[in-house]
């Protein structure tokens, strides 16, 4: 290693490295861990989590398209209980931050959720992902509306001392807004970004190819735009900023901190590469020997614009 | 369950649309169970972006050989492979055939390159009796290799019986009086279903490998979700929990 | 041709086939006339025209990204005059539709640009672009508001008797409010989408690798998510939908009708294969000769949703 | 200016980095000038998406040669060809290097990869006399095929001069003393812009290819804007008013 610090702090969190694995591309940990050492990654971001169980959308939930991928999973999880009795008990052997993500229906669901988790040890942070449809206003998406991202952001830290990331939604005009917004509302951090709405059509059946008629984008076909979010938001609101969209390499990774992010999350790579985070790591080091710099963490937010 | 790099060793064309790939692979070739599959990238960029699934079609001292149709982009390019061309998959993957049990007659059905699984399967079933029912769209779809006393069934009528493969198997029932037979079928979701039906309704045991789309192939995106007969709540997963199930254990 | 019809019509306008030739990524017809038989498409749409000629912006231009790229050209444009005198001459030669695309920084220079060029016969239709910065409002985006949206739609209209495009900014919660207020106003089509917002970092230097910073994402990268516009605005709002992003083949100019357009654009691909369009009519007649269409335009919005 | 399909004769590694591609068109063989270039689509897939530029390095009977860099993922799958595979090109785009005009020596400047269109370049000056100047990082930089009365400069001193190709030139200069000298020029910015420079203060006439990305390469994108000395209102484009340009007319 040679004395180069990868660490990065948010929220006095502290992480071996700005690496982390994001919800739903990871599951609980068990599987990937037979491809990459957890013990080596910053943290890991687990399946996004209900309160009761959820069997999620019928097949199909997935289709490729030009350097990316549509999903509609729809939140399939084991439900709190069934996560900490059956989950947690794995992860907890890692030395590395665990971070539950959270989806619920309601503003209640996700206090209830976090109230109950919060009690956990091993839990080290939480990150609410806020686009889900609220089923009390008809099914718009929480993560669109600014005052229910206050709003749920405030009721989260409300019942729990650990630190708090919003997940903020790309599928809005200015997403600083939100991000200001989670801030006043004591957010500890916000992640960016989750998909963006895509679709797909079969041409001789005429039916969308995914059986919830829109998934949500990801991967290497949407790292622009994610760059662009993450950039938006360092540039308008003081918030410590995980980046997350199509990042599959350490060049990936170094854009995204110059852009602003502290740390990030890699989320599609992970099907196609498991050991990814084992070479971005490596590939980390050799920037910051290249570039003769000592602590990684220097670089977030480092851009000069023209 | 490893990430590996195997060497590509031959690339033949059997039929039109029908490839036979052999690669050289001493970490894996002996670590496969028949219906086991391994989830190889064709290439390094990000196009096309996911890695294809493929079932072991068999093994041959340090070489695993794949048997595959060219279906859209990314077998197009695995046809362009030559010799020394490195491929870098996940393996193995999912649970395979069952050839344990309370049988002595094993009845393959495959249909189209459902076959892909069987020289294994026929290997790995030794000592059982074998009867290997293929059924294909024309004489164009039926690649043999590797079988054991194959009946093949066409829509076409080009080879063999005219009709499918699940009617050929039906009619030719009588063959199996007083065996205590097991069904292993691999093929199009319409004609598992079928098959499934009519094997439950016959009272016979199977099992069948099924297919589904696919973004990691090892449990951890939980896109291939399939109905599990006995738990409504839950989908299992056909990479991880499959891609072969009884037929008793789930809802095509 | 064996009877297939290939036809479309929007507001009286007939189209001989649905494929018409993005703005931006043609020029004015002339470079790519010589890969292109100009009389085989169903229209052309032109540079974005502003009153004045525009410079444009200092390179890096341009950057390629996975399967797409970004480009922020700057609106580099020959202005009205030299458009109607130097270029319209060369595309009137051609028997296809002339669609005049127009940018402005304020609403007045979009009437004044319409009321000029509405006098040439030549012009066909306008398309309105209305992701320009609006300088009187310190540089918001046009196209971001969609009481603006409706005020330049009204404007424009009151001051052509030809058919107004208006041309919708993906980079929206929801682009079927715009579409909404276009048609409220008078719009005879909307044409989705333009490009989304995307930046690119140099890890060597940690500038943008684009001169503007953030730059406009086009390509295959974008398809889903613009054929989820589409779709969005088809569920909606009734009226004619232009689809534009990432249309390569035949194959997703058909993904676009089913999912709601009249007809479509072709973008990038123009860079990349200057004769696309012709292999792309091409396709289509055979795609009805194999499914038994007469008409093409019986697609159109014929998605069966599940 | 078409789009069609070249055949690849063969690529060769003249140098670590360095490779030669020669490919068979009957078509395009014998209309380029040298400056001229193509536009060539590594692959038929979206990744990567964007032709490559490429200058004609030479054309002999019925092929063309390129010389390339390995830069990026895209020029790594050019490594890759092999004879037989087709390249879709775009040619012959921009402006090639003016041979006409009134001088009687060709000197012919080139940093690194800029030697690409020289051989090219050195037979359609003929008549003239030529001398050659070539520079590079190190020895692994410098490509000689094709050229005639070559000089040396390194940055590392391991060929040639230690330093750069531009003080190499100027250090000749007396070389060309009562003759009447024309410089073509080809390499990175920070290169023509020195000699830009050198040549405007010593009065000598000079010609510049210069390099920008592109989108298209013929004109339509608008991606690859260089600014017009003669007229700050307007840019011109270097895919098709260059990318060979006098040095009096742009501004670097
Ligand atoms: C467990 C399993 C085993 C398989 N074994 C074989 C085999 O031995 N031989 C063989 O020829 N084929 C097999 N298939 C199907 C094979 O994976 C597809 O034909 C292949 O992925 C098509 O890729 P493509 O790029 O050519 O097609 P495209 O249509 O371009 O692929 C687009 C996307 O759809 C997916 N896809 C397309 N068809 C299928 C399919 N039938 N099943 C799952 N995903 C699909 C691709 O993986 C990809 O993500 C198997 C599939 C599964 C799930
Ligand atoms: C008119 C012209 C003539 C050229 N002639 C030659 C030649 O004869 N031999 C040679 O080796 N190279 C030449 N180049 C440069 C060559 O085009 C690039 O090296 C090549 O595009 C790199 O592609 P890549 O995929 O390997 O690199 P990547 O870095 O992966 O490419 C990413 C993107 O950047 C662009 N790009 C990268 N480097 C350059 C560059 N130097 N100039 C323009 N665009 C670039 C690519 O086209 C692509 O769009 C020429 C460039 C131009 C504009
Ligand atoms: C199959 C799949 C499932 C996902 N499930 C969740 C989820 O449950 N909760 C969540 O917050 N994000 C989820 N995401 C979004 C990812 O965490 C990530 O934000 C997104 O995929 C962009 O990153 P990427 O391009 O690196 O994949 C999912 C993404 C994929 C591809
Ligand atoms: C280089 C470039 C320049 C463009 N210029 C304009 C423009 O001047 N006006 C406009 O309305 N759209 C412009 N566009 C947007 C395209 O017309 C189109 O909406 C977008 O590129 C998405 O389609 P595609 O993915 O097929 O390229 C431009 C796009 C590109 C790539
Ligand atoms: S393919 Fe990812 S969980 Fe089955
Ligand atoms: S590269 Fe497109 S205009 Fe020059």
């Amino acid at each position: 290693m040679n004395g180069i610090d990868l660490s990065v702090e948010i929220a006095g969190l502290k992480f071996k490295n700005p690496i982390l694995l994001a919800s739903g591309t990871v599951g609980y940990g068990y599987e990937i861990s037979q491809f990459l050492d957890l013990n080596k990654i910053g943290g890991i971001v687990t399946k996004s989590i209900s309160l009761k169980p959820r069997k999620g959308n019928p097949p199909q939930r997935i289709v490729e398209t030009a350097s990316g991928m549509l999903n509609a999973i729809g939140l399939a999880n084991v439900g709190v209980e069934e996560f900490l009795k059956d989950k947690i008990p794995f992860l907890k052997q890692y030395d590395t931050n665990i971070i539950c993500n959270i989806a619920a229906s309601t503003i209640e669901e996700y206090v209830e959720c976090v109230k109950i988790l919060t009690t956990e040890d091993a839990i080290h942070a939480f990150e609410i992902n806020v686009s889900c449809p609220n089923v009390k206003e008809g099914g718009l998406i929480f993560g669109n509306d600014p005052d229910q991202v206050s709003t749920i952001t405030a009721a989260v830290k409300a019942v729990t001392s650990k630190p708090v990331f919003i997940k903020l939604s790309p599928n809005t005009a200015r997403i600083a807004d939100f991000a200001i917004r989670a801030k006043e509302n004591g957010a500890d951090a916000v992640s960016a970004i989750n998909t963006l709405v895509g679709t797909a059509f079969n041409i001789w059946t005429r039916k969308p190819k995914i059986h919830n008629v829109t998934g949500g984008l990801s991967g290497p076909a949407i790292k622009p735009v994610a760059l662009a979010k993450v950039l938006e938001i360092s540039r308008n609101c003081d918030i410590p900023i995980i980046g997350i969209g199509g990042i599959s390499n350490s060049d990936d990774v170094l854009e995204f901190m110059i852009a602003g992010a502290t740390a990030i999350q890699l989320g599609t790579i992970n099907f196609v590469q498991p050991d990814a985070a084992t070479k971005i790591v490596n590939g980390l080091i050799n920037y910051c020997e290249t570039m003769k710099i000592n602590k990684l963490r220097s670089l977030t937010a480092s851009y000069e614009l023209n | 369950m490893i990430i590996t790099e195997i060497t590509v060793s031959s690339v033949e064309q059997l039929k039109n649309h029908i490839y036979h790939l052999k690669c050289y692979s001493p970490a894996l070739a002996n670590s496969f169970k028949a219906g086991q599959f391994l989830n190889l990238k064709v290439n390094d960029t990000t196009f096309p972006l996911l890695r294809r699934p493929f079932s072991i079609s068999d093994v041959n001292g340090d070489e695993i050989y794949l048997l595959f149709n060219v279906h859209g982009e990314g077998t197009r390019m695995l046809t362009h492979k030559v010799k020394g061309d490195l491929l870098d998959v996940l393996a193995p993957l999912g649970c395979g055939f069952n050839t344990d049990g309370d049988f002595d007659t094993a009845v393959l059905i495959g249909g189209g390159l459902g076959v892909a699984p069987f020289p294994l399967l026929t290997k790995q079933l030794q000592g059982k009796g074998i009867y290997t029912f293929l059924g294909g769209r024309s004489e164009a779809d039926i690649v043999t290799y590797g079988l054991k006393n194959v009946f093949v069934s066409t829509d076409d009528g080009s080879l063999g019986e005219k009709g499918t493969v699940v009617k050929l198997f039906l009619e030719n029932l009588d063959k199996f009086e007083g065996k205590k037979i097991k069904v292993f079928a691999c093929g199009p979701t319409p004609m598992l279903k079928a098959l499934q039906a009519a094997l439950l309704q016959n009272n016979i045991d199977g099992e069948i490998s099924t297919e589904c789309a696919m973004a990691c192939g090892f449990g951890i995106c939980q896109g291939c979700p399939i109905e599990d007969k006995n738990n409504s709540s839950k989908y299992l997963l056909v990479c991880k929990d499959g891609p072969v199930f009884n037929i008793k254990d789930v809802i095509l």
